[in-house]
């Protein structure tokens, strides 16, 4: 589940921790990808201040909820993308 | 369990919390190194010296909280996000 | 090898699969992961909404397939100059 | 072989193993980074189209193999830098 | 000791074998990225020449010294700040 | 060797080793893919051939040193830095 989705099923334990890790890998790997284009996006590199104004708080939100749709929407195109290319 | 005896763990499930517990040091590790990265390069401008000026402590230290409740931020809404994705999945059937 | 017969795989072929696998398993994430990152930054430019407007969905369809040809292109260039890279190495004989 | 160029010879399958990890960690992390700079040598990021242009494939061409020149320079430059430094 | 500051203590082998990993991956971790600012900060990226002129040497070590810095006092920070949100 | 005796590796040290030198290689290994990179995106800027002009060359090879020389005088502050910070630790008894 998540945003990895490796495949579950019956598989040895080593093949199943190491399917973990890849997925924890790639959620974090994610994450942290987030964390750099939300810090690009919504805060002025300024620091007049220590605290999120209202309005990059406001964006920050914004800029997760974007990301994932992004993500679902390239995911789905890359689906279909492979799908023709190998017919 | 019949011999086995409560509590013990079995060998998937000690590697498994072997392996949370190195990942949770290592994200740490690099949110602390984006972290001094960022800061860094945000704040640190003058190099006529070799001593944060006040003006680069300052900033330095407004830097470092405001990322981390940029962090803080982005972790609530990536958690849920990241729910909403799996509750999506599961009732898809996959 | 006594007895072991065809199609059997040793150890280290079996270890070397497993790692071949792990890593393109490894290659398509980090790529996908890139591809999400570059078509969020490029496509994605208004914060006044938490859903992405037409014109950002269209940017992000384009920019999954432009980037994929791109990646192809790269990906069969490579190819050919790495080819070329190990011959010019085995004819100086290193 | 390769962009690598671990050296073979008489090894233990492990240290064997770990070699050939090593020279694919390489060429893939090689592989990595010049995607990202053909990207932005060669692509408009404004995405009018879902297709290269003749010129984005053109340049994409030409920078790839640019790329291998600039890794053989390098590396011969390199290799001279070290033995003169050594002596 | 040193960057990473792995506390060590009465640990398994592996364990501790894991850590001395962990530490070295931090301290070359903060050298790269240190590489890559300290590029960017005092590195006229014109190349009229093969050598540092005297100003880029000397913007190199204020450099290295500032970071080292910063890296204290996000530290500090960080500390009070996780201290503060454990109570 | 008999005895047991001096001069023997425990397993803990030969591990220990193995992995400073795998790191040695991956970190060898970086400095080459980021000096290439950078020297690549720093002086290629011409794509109306698919050969490096004389300007280019030029460029890249004083790219090449001058990086080298940036690194190694790097590596020195950054080594005396790191010994400074690990004495303040040990003073402060940590």
């Amino acid at each position: 589940g998540g945003m990895g989705g490796a495949p579950g099923g019956q598989m040895d334990p080593n093949a199943q921790l190491a399917a973990a890790e890849q997925e924890m890998e790639m959620v974090t790997d994610m994450f942290a990808r987030l964390g750099e284009l939300c810090y690009q996006k919504c805060l002025l590199q300024r620091y007049s201040d220590e605290e999120l104004t209202k309005a990059e708080s406001v964006c920050t939100d914004r800029c997760v909820a974007k990301y994932f749709q992004v993500n679902r929407e390239v995911s789905e195109k890359l689906a279909k993308y492979s799908q023709a290319n190998q017919q | 369990m019949y011999g086995g005896g409560y509590g013990q763990q079995s060998y998937f499930d000690q590697q498994m919390q072997r392996m949370m517990e190195q990942k949770q040091l290592k994200d740490f590790m690099r949110m602390y190194s984006n972290l001094v990265s960022r800061c860094f390069d945000d704040c640190v401008v003058d190099f006529t010296s070799n001593k944060l000026n006040d003006k680069e402590l300052t900033c330095v230290n407004r830097c470092t909280l405001k990322n981390m409740k940029l962090n803080e931020r982005i972790g609530q809404r990536f958690a849920e996000e990241n729910a909403k994705l799996m509750e999506d999945q599961a009732r898809m059937g996959q």
